[in-house]
C-alpha cells in the first residue's frame, strides 16, 4: 500500500470477528480522494462489515484506520462523522415513527429546542436543494423505498460529508431509479465527495466505479483495481474464486420448458384484497400457474408481491375473487387446509418467517407436520428427530445434530432446511419468495436446481425475486406487479427494457 | 367544582410525575415495571428525610438520590446484564416495597407509619395568597404542568428527545449517527428516577405528611398503564393519568352513592377496570404495543 | 399480629407495650406480623415448637388455627385477643373479646349531636365483617338520636393507603359531611389530614397518640387500650397459676374501650363546637350508662 | 448437556449476586447478614422436619409454576397467576359450600374441576384481549390480580362468610374434615401425588405433544408459526387457559389441603414466587420441581426466621425481589463459554 496524501482513507490489517465467524481478516485498503470506489464480494464476504468499520460502527479487533491522514479510534461513530464519513445503510436506519424532518434532525449537530414548523421548513429547504422529492412532515413509515434512500443520502450530506459510503443502494431500486441514483453519485463526485459503493451487480460496477475492491470470505482479494482494466468475467472469477467458478453448474440455464401440462396448480380469478399491513392491496388479479411451470414475479418491492403471497396463504382479507388450487376452490379454506392440499411456502424473510432461530432444528423441521394434526396429539420426538436427520442429510445441510439451534446455521444451510421442509413429495404449488436473497453463488445454484427439479416433477412454482437476471434465468413466464395490479405478462425471451418499463410505469 | 379540581389535581399529580418517568423510559425502549418500587422509595425517603434532617430540601435530595440509585441498579441489570425488563422491573418493585419497610423498621424499631412534622411547602406559603382555593396544594402540584411541558419540550422538541426515542424505536439507527442507545437509556432512567422521587414525595408529603408501608398501593403500576394508554407521549400520559385519577374519584363517589346496593369491594376495583379498559382501547386504536418479550430478545 | 403496624393505634401500642413489658420483666418477646392467613397455623406451630411460654394473637381469623394448634402444645399459654369464645373451651387458651362496636355506637350518638349539617361519614380500611359491624353500630347510634340523619360509608381498599384516605375524606367533607369516624389503620392519617384542611371538619379516630396530628380536628376517639390489655393478659399468663379455657369479655365497662373527647380539641378546637360537644358528651354518658346497665341493647351486625 | 449445565450455573451465579445485594441492604439496615442467612439455611433445610415444611409450600408453588412455564414458553407474559390462583380457590370454595354434605368422592373432584375452571376463566379474558385486540397481557393480568384480591375479600366477607360466633371472620367456613386433602402440619401424600402427577402430565403436554412444540416455537418466533399456517389464537388461548387452570388447581389444593378454608388475602406472594420458580428453572418442568423445593424452603424459612431470630420477615421478600431482579440476567463471562459451545456445533 502506498502512502499518499491523495488518499482520503487508509486502513491496515483490519480484523473483525463475530464469535467464531471472521467477517474481516487482515484487510488493508486505501481509497483515493474524489473518486467512486466499488466494493464487491459474495454474500457474507464482509462488505457491510467493512463499511461499518469505516463508519465507526464496529470496532475492529486489530488494525489501524486513517481518514484524511488522521488516525481514527475505531468504533467511534462520532469521530468518524466529525471526519466527514457518512454511511447509508443497506437496510435503512430511520426510526419509522419519525417525520422526515425529525429523522434529519436527530443526527444533526444543532441541539437547540425547535418548533415543529421551523424544523420542517428548515429541512424542507435542505431537501429541496438536494432535489429530494419529499415533504418533510411526512412520516418515515409512509415513504416508499426510493424516497427512504434519498432521505438517508440527504441526511448523510447535511454535515458536509467528504466520504460517503452507500451499502447496496441499488438492491431496492428499479433500473430507472438506479440510473437516477448513479447520476446523483456522479454529481457528488463532481463536487468533491469521495464515494464508496457496495454493489452486487457487476454490470453496475463497471458502469459507475473508478476502482473496484474485491473481498472474499472476509479477506481482501485485490484492491484497488482500476475499472478500465477489467471485465465482468474476470471480476466474477475473483469474487467467487477460480475453483468455485469452474465447479458451478452451468448457470446459463436450461431452456425454459414450454411443455405446458394440462393441470393448473394455481388459478386466481379476479382477486381483490384489502390493504395488507405490509403492502399494497391487490385489485382484480387474474393469474394461472400450470403444474410444471415456473412463473416469475417482477416488480419493485411493496407493489403487491407480498400481498399476493399472503392472499394465497389466507393471511390477508379477500374482498372479492376466487382462488383455486389444483382445480379446487380454496377461497374459503384456511391456510392449513390449503397446505394440506399441497401449498408450500418459502417465505420472504428466512430468519423471521421461515425459521425460529432460537429453537432446535428438528422442531423447525417438524412443525409443518405437527400443524396438520390436532392440537394436543402425541408426538414421538425421537422418531421425528430421526426423520429430520434423514431428510436434512438428503438435502445436504451441514449441521452437527438436530438439537442444534437453527440460528447456529449459516444462511445457505438455513435456507436448505426450509427447502427440505417445504419441498416434499406432496407439494403441488410452491411459492418461493426471494429464496436466494443473501445466499452466495453456490447456495443460489442449489436453490435453482431444486426449484427446477420440483417443476419437472409437476409442481407449479411462483417465483418472486427482486433480481431480474435471476428471474429471467429461471422463469418460464414473468409477470409484473405495480401498485397491487398485474400490469404485464412476458414470455421468453425476456426483454429487460420492456419489463423494467412495466415495473415503474406509474413513475414515467 | 373547585373542590373537585383540587381533588383530581391532588390524586393525579403523583401519578403524573411517575407516568412521565415511565414515558421517558418507554421512549428509550424500557418497559418500566419498577415504577411502583421507585415511587415508594421516593415517598419513604422524603418522609424519613424530613424526620431525620428537618429540611424539605434535604429530604427531596435524599429521595432523588435513592431513586437514582434504584434506577442505576435497574439500568445495570437491564442494559449491562441484559436481563428481562419485565421481570427485573417487578424485582425492583419488590425491592422498593420490602426495602422501605425494612428501612423504617431499622430506624424506628417497628415498621410503624412515620409521621413527619411538616410536608412539602404549600403554594400559598411560597407565593402568598394568589391562588385562592389552590393555596393548600403543594408546590409540586404547581410545578407539575411545567414539568409536563418541560418533558414535552425535551421529548418532542429537542434533539436529545429524538435521540432517546430513536434509541427505543430503532437502536441501530441511533447507533449509526453516533448515539449510544445504552447511554440514552441511562439518561432516561435517571430523569425517570428524579420524576419518581417527586411523585413519591408528592404522594407522601404533598397533602399528607405520612409514610406507611405499601402506601403506593398499585399507583406505580397504574402509571405504567397510563404510559401505554397515553401512547407514551407526555401530554397523552398526563391525560391518561388524570383519567385514572378521575376514575378513582368517581369510584369513591360511587361508594357514597351506590354503596348500599353494590358491594364496596367491587366498586374499589373500578380503577383497575378502567386501566384494563384503557389498555384495551389503546390497543384497539393504535395496535398493541408489545414489550420486547421472549427471552432472547434480539435488539440492534 | 395480623394487621400491619403503622396505625398509630392499637397495633403500634400493642407492640410498644409488649416491648416495655419484656424490658421490665426481662423476657424475650417477638412480634411477628403475619399478613397471610395461610401461614397462621404454621407460625403458631413454630412458636409452640420453639417453646414459647405465651403466645398472644389478635382477631377472629386466628381462631381456627388456635383450635388446631393449641391442644398440641399444652405447655404454652395461648391468648386470643379480639376473638369469640371457643366452643368447646380449650384448656390452655384464653380468649378476650372487645365490644369495640359499642364505642362506635357512642361515637354515632355524639356525632348526631355535634354535627351541624346532619351528615356523618364512616371510613373503613377494607370492608371486612368487624369493620362492617363498627359502621352499623355507628350508624345505629346516630339514628338513635335523629332518624333523619344521613350516614355514609366508604372504604379505602387498604389499611395502608393514607392518600386514598385523604381522597375519600375530602369527598365526604366536600359533600357536606362534617363528622367522620375512622376505622382504617394507617389510612387514618390521610383522613386526619383532610380534616385539618378546613375548620369545622371533625374527625373521630382511635388512639390518643393521634390527638396531636389534628389538635383542631380530632374531636374524639373511640379508644381501644389494646396495649394495656395485652400487657395485662400477657403478664397474667406468665404467672404461675394461670387458668386457661376461659373467655373474657371486656370493653366499655372496663375502660379498655371508651369514647373519649380529645383534650387538645377542648383547648384549641372551635369554641362553638366545643360548646355543643359538652352537651353531647352528657348525652353520650347517659347512653353509656344505659348500655352498661343493660337497659339499652345495641344490635350487632356484620352485614353492610 | 453442556448448555443445561451452563443454565444451571448461570442461575446459581445470579442467585448469589442477588444474595450479595441483599446482604448489603441488610447490613446497611443494621441486621446481621450472616445471622440472617444462617437462619434461612437452618429454617429452610436443617431444622427438624425442614423437608416436610419445604414440601408443604413447594407443592402448590410447583403446580402454579408449571402453568407459568406453559404460558411463558408460548411467549405470553401472563403474570396473573396470583389472581388465577385466587379465583380458582373461590370457585372451589363455592362448589364445596354448594355440595356440602355430598360424599367426598363427588365433592373433591367437583372442586378441582371448578377450581381449574375458575383459574382458566380468569386467564381467558386477558388472553382474549391479547390475542384479539393486542392489549398487552402484562398489564391486564396484573390488574386481574388486584381485582381478584378484591373479589376474594368480597366473597370471604360476604357470600361465603363463616357465620359462626359473632360472624367477624373474613373467611369461609372450615371445610368438612372429609373433604380435606391434608392439614398444615403433616405432609399430605395426596397433595404430593397430585403435584407430581400434574407435573408428569404437563411434562407430556409440553414435551410430547404437538401443542408443546408448536407453542414453544410460537413463543420464540410467532411470525414463523403464522407463516406455517396456524392462527395463533388457538395455541395462544390454550396456553392462557392451561396456565390459568393450573393456578386455579393450586388454589384448590391450598383450599382443600393445608388451609381448609378461604381467607381474605391468603398467600399474597404465591403467583410472584411461582414466576420466579419458572424462570429459575429456565422454563423446564423438571427444573421447576427442584426450584419449587428451594423456594418452598425459603417460604418456610420466612415463617421461621422472625420466630427464632427476631429478624423481620420482610427480609425474605427482599431476597425474592432481588432474585427476580437478577434471574433473567445474562453474563458476558458465561456467554463466552456459551459461544464456545456453539462454535463446536458449527464445526
Ligand atoms: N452482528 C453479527 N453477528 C454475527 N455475525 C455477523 C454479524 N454481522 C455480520 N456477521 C457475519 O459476518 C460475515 C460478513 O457479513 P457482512 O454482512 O459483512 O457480509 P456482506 O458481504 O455485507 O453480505 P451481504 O451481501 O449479504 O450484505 C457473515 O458471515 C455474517 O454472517
Ligand atoms: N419455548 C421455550 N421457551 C423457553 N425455553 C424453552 C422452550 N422450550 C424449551 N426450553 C428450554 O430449553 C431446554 C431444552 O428443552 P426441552 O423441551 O428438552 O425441556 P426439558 O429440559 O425436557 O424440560 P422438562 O423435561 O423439565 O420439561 C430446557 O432447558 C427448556 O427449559
Ligand atoms: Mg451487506
Ligand atoms: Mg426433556
Amino acid at each position: 500500500m502506498v502512502k499518499s496524501d491523495n488518499n482520503i482513507f487508509e486502513c491496515n490489517n483490519i480484523t473483525v470477528s463475530f464469535g467464531s465467524v471472521h467477517a474481516l481478516q487482515n484487510v488493508s485498503v486505501a481509497f483515493e480522494r474524489g473518486k467512486i470506489h466499488a466494493v464487491v464480494g459474495q454474500n457474507g464476504a464482509g462488505k457491510t462489515t467493512f463499511a461499518r468499520v469505516v463508519a465507526g460502527l464496529i470496532q475492529p479487533s486489530t488494525g489501524k484506520i486513517l481518514v484524511n491522514n488522521k488516525q481514527m479510534l475505531g468504533g467511534d461513530v462520532k469521530q468518524a462523522r466529525a471526519a466527514g464519513v457518512e454511511l447509508v445503510h443497506q437496510s435503512f436506519a430511520l426510526p419509522p415513527s419519525f417525520t422526515v424532518a425529525e429523522a434529519m434532525q436527530f443526527g444533526a449537530s444543532n441541539g437547540k429546542i425547535y418548533s415543529r414548523r421551523g424544523l420542517e421548513k428548515f429541512w424542507q429547504k435542505h431537501l429541496d436543494n438536494l432535489g429530494v422529492n419529499v415533504k418533510s412532515k411526512q412520516k418515515i413509515k409512509d415513504l416508499p423505498v426510493e424516497t427512504l434512500q434519498a432521505v438517508e443520502i440527504a441526511r448523510a450530506l447535511i454535515s458536509d460529508a467528504k466520504f460517503l459510503i452507500l451499502d447496496e443502494p441499488t438492491a431496492v431500486l428499479s433500473p430507472e431509479t438506479t440510473d437516477k441514483l448513479f447520476e446523483r453519485v456522479r454529481q457528488l463526485k463532481q463536487s468533491g465527495v469521495t464515494i464508496i459503493l457496495v454493489l452486487h451487480k457487476l454490470k453496475e460496477v463497471l458502469k459507475i466505479a473508478d476502482t473496484v475492491t474485491v473481498l472474499r470470505g472476509g479477506k481482501l482479494v485485490q484492491s484497488p483495481i482500476s475499472c478500465e482494466n477489467i471485465d465482468v468475467k474476470k471480476l466474477s472469477a475473483m469474487i467467487i474464486g477460480e475453483n468455485a467458478s469452474q465447479n458451478l453448474a452451468n448457470s446459463n440455464r436450461a431452456a425454459p420448458s414450454v411443455a405446458i401440462k394440462p393441470d393448473t396448480a394455481l388459478d386466481i380469478k379476479q382477486l381483490s384484497t384489502i390493504k395488507d399491513v405490509e403492502g399494497a392491496a391487490l385489485t382484480d388479479v387474474n393469474l394461472t400457474i400450470a403444474a410444471g411451470e415456473i412463473v416469475g414475479v417482477a416488480g419493485i418491492e411493496g407493489n403487491g408481491q407480498r400481498t399476493l403471497v399472503r392472499a394465497i396463504a389466507d393471511m390477508v382479507g379477500i374482498k372479492s375473487g376466487e382462488i383455486y388450487l389444483n382445480d379446487q376452490n380454496m377461497t374459503q379454506m384456511s391456510h392449513l387446509e390449503r397446505r394440506s392440499n399441497g401449498l408450500r411456502i418459502i417465505p420472504f424473510e428466512r430468519n423471521v418467517e421461515g425459521l425460529s432461530l432460537s429453537s432446535p432444528l428438528w422442531e423447525n423441521w417438524s412443525i409443518r407436520n405437527y400443524l396438520q394434526r390436532p392440537i394436543f396429539s402425541l408426538i414421538k420426538p425421537k422418531e421425528d428427530r430421526k426423520a429430520c436427520n434423514t431428510n436434512l442429510k438428503k438435502w445436504n445441510v451441514h449441521y452437527s445434530n438436530v438439537d442444534q439451534l437453527a440460528g447456529s446455521l449459516s444462511g445457505g444451510n438455513a435456507q436448505k432446511v426450509i427447502l427440505s421442509r417445504e419441498m416434499d413429495d406432496e407439494a403441488k404449488l410452491i411459492i418461493a419468495a426471494q429464496p436466494t436473497r443473501g445466499l452466495d453463488i453456490g447456495a443460489t445454484d442449489f436453490v435453482w436446481k431444486s426449484l427446477r427439479k420440483a417443476r419437472d416433477n409437476g409442481c407449479g412454482i411462483l417465483f418472486i425475486s427482486s433480481d431480474l437476471d435471476e428471474l429471467f434465468d429461471i422463469s418460464d413466464r414473468v409477470i409484473v406487479f405495480l401498485s397491487g395490479q398485474l400490469v404485464g405478462e412476458f414470455m421468453p425471451p425476456f426483454d429487460i427494457k420492456k419489463i423494467g418499463a412495466a415495473m415503474i410505469e406509474a413513475d414515467l | 367544582m373547585e373542590e373537585m379540581i383540587i381533588a383530581i389535581l391532588r390524586s393525579a399529580t403523583p401519578l403524573i410525575y411517575v407516568t412521565l418517568a415511565g414515558v421517558i423510559a418507554q421512549r428509550a425502549g424500557i418497559w418500566h415495571l419498577g415504577l411502583e418500587g421507585l415511587m415508594i422509595v421516593g415517598a419513604c425517603s422524603t418522609i424519613l428525610g424530613i424526620v431525620l434532617t428537618g429540611s424539605v430540601f434535604y429530604a427531596l435530595l435524599l429521595a432523588c438520590l435513592f431513586c437514582i440509585l434504584g434506577s442505576i441498579i435497574f439500568w445495570f441489570v437491564v442494559e449491562k446484564l441484559k436481563a428481562n425488563q419485565i421481570i427485573a422491573g417487578l424485582g425492583l418493585t419488590g425491592l422498593g416495597l420490602g426495602g422501605t419497610t425494612l428501612a423504617v423498621e431499622a430506624i424506628f424499631g417497628t415498621p410503624a407509619a412515620v409521621n413527619a412534622k411538616f410536608g412539602l411547602p404549600k403554594i400559598g406559603y411560597v407565593f402568598g395568597d394568589i391562588f385562592g382555593a389552590f393555596n393548600g396544594l403543594s408546590i409540586l402540584v404547581l410545578l407539575m404542568p411545567f414539568v409536563v411541558f418541560g418533558m414535552w419540550l425535551l421529548i418532542c422538541r429537542t434533539r436529545l428527545g429524538l435521540q432517546i426515542t430513536a434509541s427505543g424505536e430503532h437502536p441501530f439507527a441511533a447507533r449509526s449517527v453516533g448515539v449510544n442507545p445504552s447511554r440514552m437509556r441511562f439518561i432516561a432512567l435517571m430523569i425517570g428516577g428524579v420524576l419518581c422521587a417527586l411523585g413519591g414525595a408528592e404522594l407522601a408529603a404533598g397533602s399528607l405528611q405520612i409514610f406507611a408501608q405499601n402506601m403506593t398501593a398499585g399507583r406505580g403500576f397504574m402509571s405504567f398503564a397510563a404510559v401505554i394508554f397515553g401512547a407514551s407521549h407526555p401530554i397523552g400520559a398526563m391525560l391518561a393519568a388524570s383519567f385514572f385519577a378521575i376514575v378513582g374519584a368517581l369510584g369513591i363517589r360511587a361508594q357514597l352513592v351506590f354503596g348500599d346496593d353494590v358491594p364496596h369491594d367491587l366498586l374499589l376495583g373500578l380503577p383497575y377496570i378502567a386501566t384494563i379498559f384503557g389498555i384495551w382501547l389503546s390497543a384497539k386504536l393504535r395496535g398493541g404495543a408489545k414489550a420486547v418479550s421472549g427471552f432472547d430478545e434480539l435488539r440492534d | 399480629h395480623t394487621q400491619a403496624a403503622g396505625d398509630n393505634g392499637p397495633v403500634d401500642s400493642m407492640i410498644s407495650e409488649l416491648k416495655k413489658l419484656a424490658a421490665e420483666k426481662g423476657f424475650t418477646a417477638r412480634t411477628i406480623y403475619a399478613k397471610d392467613p395461610a401461614t397462621y397455623e404454621t407460625i403458631f406451630r413454630t412458636l409452640g415448637e420453639a417453646g414459647a411460654a405465651v403466645v398472644v394473637s389478635t382477631f377472629n381469623e386466628v381462631a381456627e388455627p388456635f383450635k388446631a394448634v393449641a391442644p398440641t402444645f399444652p405447655d404454652t399459654n395461648w391468648i386470643q385477643l379480639f376473638g369469640d369464645a371457643f366452643e368447646p373451651p380449650i384448656a390452655n387458651v384464653v380468649s378476650v373479646s372487645y365490644d369495640y362496636y359499642l364505642g362506635c355506637y357512642l361515637s354515632g350518638v355524639f356525632a348526631a349531636h355535634v354535627s351541624a349539617t346532619g351528615k356523618l361519614g364512616f371510613i373503613g380500611g377494607i370492608s371486612i365483617p368487624p369493620i362492617n359491624a363498627d359502621y352499623n353500630a355507628f350508624k345505629a347510634g346516630a339514628m338513635s338520636v335523629n332518624k333523619d340523619i344521613e350516614v355514609s360509608v366508604a372504604f379505602a381498599g387498604s389499611f395502608q393507603d393514607p392518600a386514598k384516605g385523604l381522597e375519600v375524606a375530602s369527598q365526604m367533607y366536600a359533600g357536606g359531611i362534617d363528622y367522620i369516624q375512622t376505622d382504617s389503620g394507617a389510612t387514618d392519617g390521610g383522613i386526619i389530614s383532610a380534616a385539618n384542611e378546613k375548620s369545622g371538619r371533625m374527625v373521630s379516630s382511635l388512639d390518643p397518640a393521634q390527638y396531636e396530628l389534628g389538635p383542631k380536628s380530632i374531636i374524639s376517639i373511640v379508644g381501644l387500650d389494646f396495649g394495656a390489655s395485652l400487657a395485662n393478659e400477657a403478664a397474667a399468663a406468665l404467672k404461675a397459676g394461670w387458668i386457661g379455657g376461659q373467655h373474657r369479655s371486656t370493653g366499655l365497662g372496663t375502660g379498655v374501650i371508651d369514647f373519649i373527647l380529645s383534650p387538645l380539641f377542648k383547648e384549641q378546637g372551635d369554641a362553638g363546637i366545643n360548646a355543643k360537644s359538652a352537651n353531647a358528651a352528657a348525652e353520650v354518658a347517659k347512653v353509656r350508662a344505659a348500655i352498661l346497665d343493660g337497659s339499652l341493647k345495641v344490635p350487632f351486625s356484620t352485614e353492610l | 448437556m453442556n448448555m443445561q449445565f451452563i443454565t444451571i450455573f448461570r442461575a446459581l451465579l445470579f442467585i448469589l449476586l442477588a444474595l450479595a445485594l441483599c446482604s448489603v441492604i441488610f447490613v446497611i439496615a443494621g441486621f446481621s447478614a450472616v445471622e440472617l442467612f444462617e437462619s434461612i439455611i437452618d429454617g429452610a433445610f436443617l431444622r427438624n422436619g425442614a423437608m416436610k415444611h419445604a414440601l408443604r409450600w413447594a407443592a402448590p408453588l410447583f403446580i402454579t409454576s408449571i402453568g407459568v412455564i406453559i404460558s411463558f414458553r408460548a411467549g405470553y407474559f401472563n403474570i396473573g397467576a396470583q389472581g388465577q390462583f385466587y379465583i380458582g380457590a373461590i370457585f372451589a370454595a363455592f362448589t364445596a359450600e354448594w355440595l356440602n354434605g355430598a360424599p367426598a368422592f363427588v365433592v373433591i373432584p367437583a372442586c378441582f374441576i371448578a377450581g381449574a375452571t375458575g383459574g382458566a376463566l380468569w386467564a381467558l379474558w386477558p388472553g382474549l384481549l391479547r390475542l384479539k385486540s393486542g392489549a398487552d397481557e402484562v398489564i391486564t393480568t396484573l390488574m386481574g390480580n388486584f381485582l381478584a384480591s378484591l373479589i376474594l375479600i368480597y366473597v370471604t366477607g360476604g357470600p361465603l362468610k363463616d357465620p359462626s360466633g359473632s360472624g367477624q371472620q373474613a373467611s369461609s367456613r372450615p371445610l368438612d374434615e372429609a373433604y380435606r386433602l391434608g392439614n398444615s402440619y403433616e405432609l399430605s401424600p395426596t397433595i404430593i401425588m397430585i403435584a407430581l402427577s400434574l407435573g408428569l402430565f404437563m411434562w407430556v403436554i409440553a414435551n410430547r405433544t404437538t401443542f408443546g412444540v408448536v407453542s414453544g416455537l410460537a413463543g420464540r418466533n410467532a411470525t414463523m408459526v403464522e407463516w406455517q399456517g396456524t392462527k395463533l389464537l388457538r395455541v395462544g388461548l390454550a396456553s392462557f387457559l392451561i396456565s390459568g387452570g393450573l393456578a386455579g388447581i393450586a388454589g384448590t389444593v391450598e383450599l382443600m389441603g393445608p388451609n381448609g378454608r378461604l381467607a381474605a388475602g391468603f398467600l399474597p406472594a404465591h403467583g410472584f414466587t411461582a414466576i420466579l420458580i419458572a424462570l429459575v428453572a429456565n422454563l423446564s418442568i423438571a427444573g421447576a420441581a427442584i426450584a419449587a423445593l428451594f423456594f418452598g424452603g425459603l417460604a418456610s424459612a420466612a415463617l421461621y426466621i422472625p420466630v427464632m431470630s427476631g429478624l423481620p420477615a420482610s427480609a425474605i421478600e427482599i431476597i425474592n425481589a432481588a432474585i427476580a431482579l437478577f434471574i433473567t440476567a445474562k453474563s458476558k463471562f458465561l456467554d463466552k463459554l456459551f459461544s464456545l459451545g456453539r462454535a463446536k456445533w458449527k464445526k
